[in-house]
């Protein structure tokens, strides 16, 4: 394994890529029982509202922001010459990633708690 | 490059998209129901918002799952396949979730049945 | 044991440096499709990659700004001005460089073709640097009358070496990168082929051919500080010596003036070129007491010896007083980062100081062969004096003694030789070969010859001494007793000494017993090859009484054209070389010998 | 070394070898030698001293000494680098110890050697010499040092395999071009002298081109020449969306450099 700052970004955009497009289709799905009417709808939603969902939508959160802001840094990138500053751009990146992470979860958490 | 281009693309669109998604959806309230989501899904101008959205969230998630697999060097050989398949998903997923949103009319339109 | 194959090809090439991949390329072009490329290293890691500073040609493209005297700055010519330099010039630089012992018919030739080579590599995609219209640039170099040294910022070289080597693969050019060659077979006069060592596997191949040429670069791995490569252990020279054929020339070997310090590492000729001082322990600029006209510029040999008397009579800089300082800090950060950032990385790796900001340690350091296989401008390796060939063997580049750099090269003419011989010598072994050369028969067993010496490294049965202390022993000695100054009493010394050596070495093993990618036993064979032709140089060095070029002696302090203007020419016999002498094509009427003058 | 001004500071270092013999050995392993070290003691110093003195069997890689022949690209305590130009000291850690590993990701011929086989098939694979127009002419192309600039240096990469080996998508996939590679087609591409930068934008574009690379900066990281092959290659990848007006914008510079150079 070759460690890096660019491989981890690139590990974690890819995770989260991925775990994105797996979500993506259950949603798809959840969403879809709509036509079937509330009853079903919220049955189906229910299997996704229990406490670890709950948790697993912070997880959720976080993969969204992360794999969001790593890809605008790449977009950044492609449009500009800026691979000279590619450590502070990745710093900066993940800073924010951190720091919106914790502003859209503990809402979140604070919700459940709430129940 | 066309892949890229639509990858790149979708990204662009996706960040607005998903900020609007995440503010409207998944913001104030913190609880998503039936009710709300009907109310949303009522008016025409969210459905074309959305239906655009999950053909960008498609096609990123798919050309990047795409890409996600022809890294891995076996994988090359079946690209054709895998491509076929990508297609198929998309086309599936596309018309599955816009006739979820389309067809939604609040009166219960369907006969519901569990 | 692994299998060994014979593998014949029309021509094969050993060594895939500037000469030997030119000499490939255009048989290739001449038509020949069966050809062969040997390279003990990758070939574009042969040593023609490391030159920095040039490769002469006079184009005329700049002059220096009229009234700032010679080592004024320079500027574009305009066209349609009269072109400041001509092939005449740069054959006198060169005769004159040479001590009168370059030949001038050689000479003239490769000034002549210089332009044309250059463009050669121009057009084939070489990047060299430019002047505001777009014409190649150019800068001085030592022991040039006009800034005719075409450059790609400091690493000329190694654009030649990928351009070329570019050009060859896109022409079909089979390499077999990291082979290398044992063993030359000649027999009654004729060239049969080589053995060669399948580094990867550990096995050996007779490889047959119609004609073999010779690149294999030059031999400054024998001294202890210098600037080549750990490839440039002069293999190929051994190796033909070994099988008959003389060594020509071979006591001139040029220590190059700026050597970083302790490590022989080369600091660029451009570092003066560009307008660095040299400068010693009272901060004088010493070589306004040498060469008050050229100063630092003055041709290498004499730069050398210059710092090494200040060095002995100690105006030496450093803790030992063993350095000269070279300062460039006047030039400026601008012109250090776009003339020479690589010299710059180099100091800063290496001794730890940025050019910009202060002066770098240096000291004379081996560099250059001059010496080597005597071969025509055609490549055409000789068998003695008289100029008998043999059939089928060619050579250039650095290994090669074509003699056009004669008793002292000057710098950016060897990557110009290498190139242009190269080429030449690919021409002529295609005509050669379409002629109706055919494959001869070899007899013996040259493959179980080979293996048999392999197999004397690897028995540890009884071996007491190590043939890394055998070579760092020569190193050493060639260092200490053949180096920049020389004298009848030390060279006498260091012939015995190696004579020790060569017997040290029959009891050498190596440690590693392996067959798959030994470079332990590389090494042993490389010693093998420093110690044979070691003995050539210090013998050869011995005979010579008089000083002239790179070969200086103290004991006979001038140069005598009475006696010595000839060339040396050193035959393998069971107790040391026989040498025979043979005389310098001089044009007597354009380019008489004169006293050389800086 | 001749009396050197920094010999008084020698220190002992734990040098910790990869070694590895696929003939002999299952699995690599790691050998630790004790030498001593001044400031200006090279790792290849380091390696050389090792094998002359200790162990005749250490097998590496390296030629030119100059940081310019591109042979002794190893990893030094998980970083790619030559080790030529590189002094011991500078990567000792706290416990004076320096690891010293093949390449990765690339298969071991044995020790330190790596087979370099699939990165000089792909640097073949993108045609490296210059396709020149038809025609020689007579005098030198005026290539002006703008367009020499924009080159990037892309001609000092000494093929030393450091970024190649370094980047997880080569790890991936070995029918990646490589960042090697792709730095060579774009100073192709770019070079004015050069007719064919639209087919060669095509290569590119195909499936082991650029638009594999993800931009993981691996390559910049390790390259000790200082270059930048993801800038290069974000470079082709806008030139390939308007390969067609590249195209013909390098036919009429060429006849100006045919017409300049008579
Ligand atoms: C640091 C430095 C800087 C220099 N700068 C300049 C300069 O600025 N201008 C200039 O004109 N000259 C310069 N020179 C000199 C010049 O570089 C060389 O003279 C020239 O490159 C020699 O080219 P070549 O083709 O003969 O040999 P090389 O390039 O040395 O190639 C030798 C080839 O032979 C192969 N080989 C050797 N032995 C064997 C074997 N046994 N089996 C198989 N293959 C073998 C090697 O692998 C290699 O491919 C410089 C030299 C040095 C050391
Ligand atoms: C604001 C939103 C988003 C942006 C800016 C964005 C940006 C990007 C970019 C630039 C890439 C290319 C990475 C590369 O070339 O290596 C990428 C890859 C990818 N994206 Fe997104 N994306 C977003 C949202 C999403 C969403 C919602 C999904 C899933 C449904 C997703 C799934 C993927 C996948 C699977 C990949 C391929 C992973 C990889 O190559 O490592 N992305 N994204
Ligand atoms: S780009 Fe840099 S790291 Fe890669 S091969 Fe070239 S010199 Fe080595
Ligand atoms: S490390 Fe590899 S992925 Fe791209 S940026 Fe460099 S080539
Ligand atoms: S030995 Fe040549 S690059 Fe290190």
């Amino acid at each position: 394994m070759y460690r890096s700052t660019g491989f981890i970004s690139f590990i974690f955009r890819r995770v989260s890529g991925v775990a994105l497009v797996l979500y993506l289709f259950i949603h798809i799905w959840v969403i879809g029982s709509i036509n079937a009417g509330p009853a079903v709808f919220d049955q189906r939603l229910a299997l996704v509202q229990t406490p670890i969902f709950k948790l697993m939508e912070v997880a959720l959160l976080a993969a969204v922001i992360y794999h969001a802001f790593d890809g605008i840094r790449l977009l950044i990138v492609h449009y500009f010459n800026v691979t000279d500053a590619r450590k502070s751009m990745f710093y900066a990146m993940f800073a924010a990633f951190i720091l919106v992470t914790i502003a859209g979860g503990v809402p979140i958490i604070l919700f459940m708690l709430e129940g | 490059m066309r892949l890229f281009r639509m990858q790149r693309f979708s990204a662009i669109a996706l960040v607005v998209f998903m900020t609007i998604h995440m503010v409207v959806v998944h913001y104030p309230p913190f609880h998503i129901d039936f009710s709300r989501i009907i109310e949303r899904l009522d008016q025409p101008l969210w459905k074309g918002i959305d239906i655009a959205f999950l053909f960008f969230v498609l096609v990123h998630a798919l050309s990047g799952g795409y890409a996600v697999l022809m890294d891995i060097e076996r994988v090359n050989a079946s690209k054709r396949l895998l491509m076929g398949a990508a297609v198929l998903v998309g086309i599936a997923a596309f018309v599955y979730g816009s006739i979820t949103i389309l067809a939604f009319h609040p009166p219960a339109a369907v006969v519901v049945l569990p | 044991m692994i299998e060994s194959r014979v593998i014949e090809h029309d021509i094969i090439v050993v060594g895939a440096g500037l000469a030997g991949t030119w000499a490939a390329l255009s048989a290739g072009q001449q038509g020949v499709a069966n050809i062969g490329v040997l390279s003990k290293i990758h070939p574009l890691r042969s040593h023609s990659g490391a030159a920095q500073g040039g490769i002469a040609a006079a184009l005329g493209n700049v002059r220096p700004v009229a009234g700032t005297g010679p080592r004024g700055p320079l500027e574009p010519v305009p066209a349609g001005d009269e072109p400041p330099d001509s092939w005449e010039l740069h054959m006198f630089d060169t005769i004159k460089g040479s001590d009168w012992l370059g030949d001038q018919a050689a000479i003239e030739l490769m000034v002549k073709e210089a332009p044309e080579m250059i463009l050669a590599y121009e057009h084939m995609g070489c990047v060299f640097s430019r002047l505001p219209d777009g014409r190649i640039a150019q800068r001085r170099f030592g022991g040039h009358s006009a800034p005719r040294a075409n450059y790609a910022a400091d690493y000329t070289g190694h654009v030649l070496l990928h351009t070329i080597h570019e050009q060859a693969l896109r022409h079909g050019v089979r390499f077999y990168s990291e082979w290398y060659c044992m063993d030359l077979i000649v027999e009654d006069n004729i060239c049969r082929g080589v053995v060669a060592l399948d580094i990867r596997t550990g096995a050996l191949h007779l490889m047959r051919a119609k004609a073999v040429f010779f690149g294999t670069g030059g031999y400054g791995r024998a001294w202890k500080i210098t600037s080549n490569a750990a490839a440039n252990t002069g293999d190929g020279v051994a190796i033909a010596y070994n099988a008959g054929v003389p060594l020509m020339d071979m006591e001139f070997v040029q220590f190059h003036p700026t050597g970083l310090y302790g490590k022989g590492i080369l600091m660029s000729e451009a570092c003066r070129g560009e307008g660095g001082y040299l400068v010693n322990r009272e901060g004088r600029r010493f070589m306004e007491d040498y060469a008050a006209d050229k100063m630092e510029l003055a041709p290498r040999d004499l730069v050398s010896r210059s710092e090494q008397i200040e060095i002995d009579e100690g105006r030496g800089t450093g803790a030992d007083g063993q350095g000269i300082d070279l300062d460039m800090t006047h030039l400026g950060r601008e012109k250090i980062m776009t003339r020479l950032p690589q010299v710059r990385e180099l100091a800063m790796n290496f001794a730890g100081v940025d050019i910009i900001e202060g002066p770098v340690p240096i000291q004379p350091t081996a560099h250059y062969s001059m010496g080597g296989i005597p071969a025509t401008v055609d490549g055409q390796v000789i068998a003695d004096a008289a100029g008998t060939p043999v059939v089928g063997f060619y050579a250039a580049g650095e290994c090669a003694c074509v003699s056009v750099h004669g008793a002292n090269r000057l710098g950016t003419n060897s990557l110009l030789g290498a190139s242009l011989f190269g080429r030449r010598a690919g021409t002529a072994m295609a005509a050669f070969v379409q002629d109706g050369a055919g494959l001869h028969p070899v007899s013996g067993d040259p493959v179980a010859r080979n293996q048999a010496r392999i197999a004397g490294f690897m028995d540890g049965g009884g071996k007491k001494e190590s043939v890394g202390q055998v070579g760092a022993e020569l190193k050493e000695t060639m260092t200490r007793q053949c180096g920049v100054f020389r004298n009848a009493e030390e060279m006498g010394k260091a012939l015995e000494k190696i004579k020790r050596l060569q017997q040290r070495f029959g009891q050498a093993g190596i440690m590693d017993k392996s067959r798959r990618f030994n470079t332990d036993l590389l090494g042993a064979i490389e010693t093998e090859h420093l110690l044979t032709f070691s003995e050539v140089i210090v013998a050869s060095g011995l005979a010579r009484t008089e000083s002239r070029g790179a070969h200086y002696r103290v004991d006979f302090p001038k140069r005598d054209d009475q006696e010595w203007l000839k060339h040396t020419m050193a035959h393998k016999a069971s107790d040391g070389p026989i040498l025979s002498y043979k005389p310098v094509h001089i044009f007597t009427d354009r380019y008489p010998p004169q006293e050389r003058k800086y | 070394m001749t009396g050197n001004r920094m010999e008084a500071s020698t220190q002992s270092a734990a040098v910790r070898i990869q070694r590895f013999d696929p003939d002999v050995d299952k699995k690599p392993y790691f050998r630790t030698y004790h030498i001593p070290v001044t400031a200006d003691t090279t790792i290849l110093d380091a390696l050389d001293a090792i094998k002359q003195h200790q162990d005749g069997s250490v097998t590496f890689r390296r030629s030119c000494r100059h940081a310019i022949c591109g042979s002794c690209a190893m990893n030094i305590n998980g970083r790619n680098t030559l080790v030529c130009n590189q002094p011991v000291r500078a990567h000792l850690d706290k416990k004076n110890q320096i690891s010293i590993r093949p390449l990765p990701y690339l298969p071991i011929i044995k020790d330190l050697v790596v087979d370099r086989s699939s990165f000089w098939e792909q640097y073949l694979k993108v045609k490296p010499w210059l396709l020149p127009p038809d025609g020689v002419p007579e005098k030198e192309y005026r290539v002006s040092p703008d367009e020499v600039a924009a080159l990037q240096n892309a001609e000092t990469c000494i093929m030393c395999g450091a970024c190649y080996s370094a980047c997880q998508v080569v790890a991936l996939n070995k029918n990646y071009l490589g960042p090697h590679a792709l730095l060579k087609a774009f100073l192709r591409v770019l070079d004015p002298r050069d007719s064919q930068p639209g087919q060669r934008l095509q290569q590119l574009d195909g499936d082991y081109g650029v638009f594999r690379c993800h931009t993981i900066f691996n390559c910049i990281d390790a390259c000790p020449k200082q270059l930048n092959p993801t800038e290069a290659i974000e470079t082709l990848r806008k030139l390939i969306q308007k390969r067609v007006t590249f195209a013909a914008a390098r036919e009429v510079r060429q006849e100006k450099l045919l017409s300049e150079s008579r």
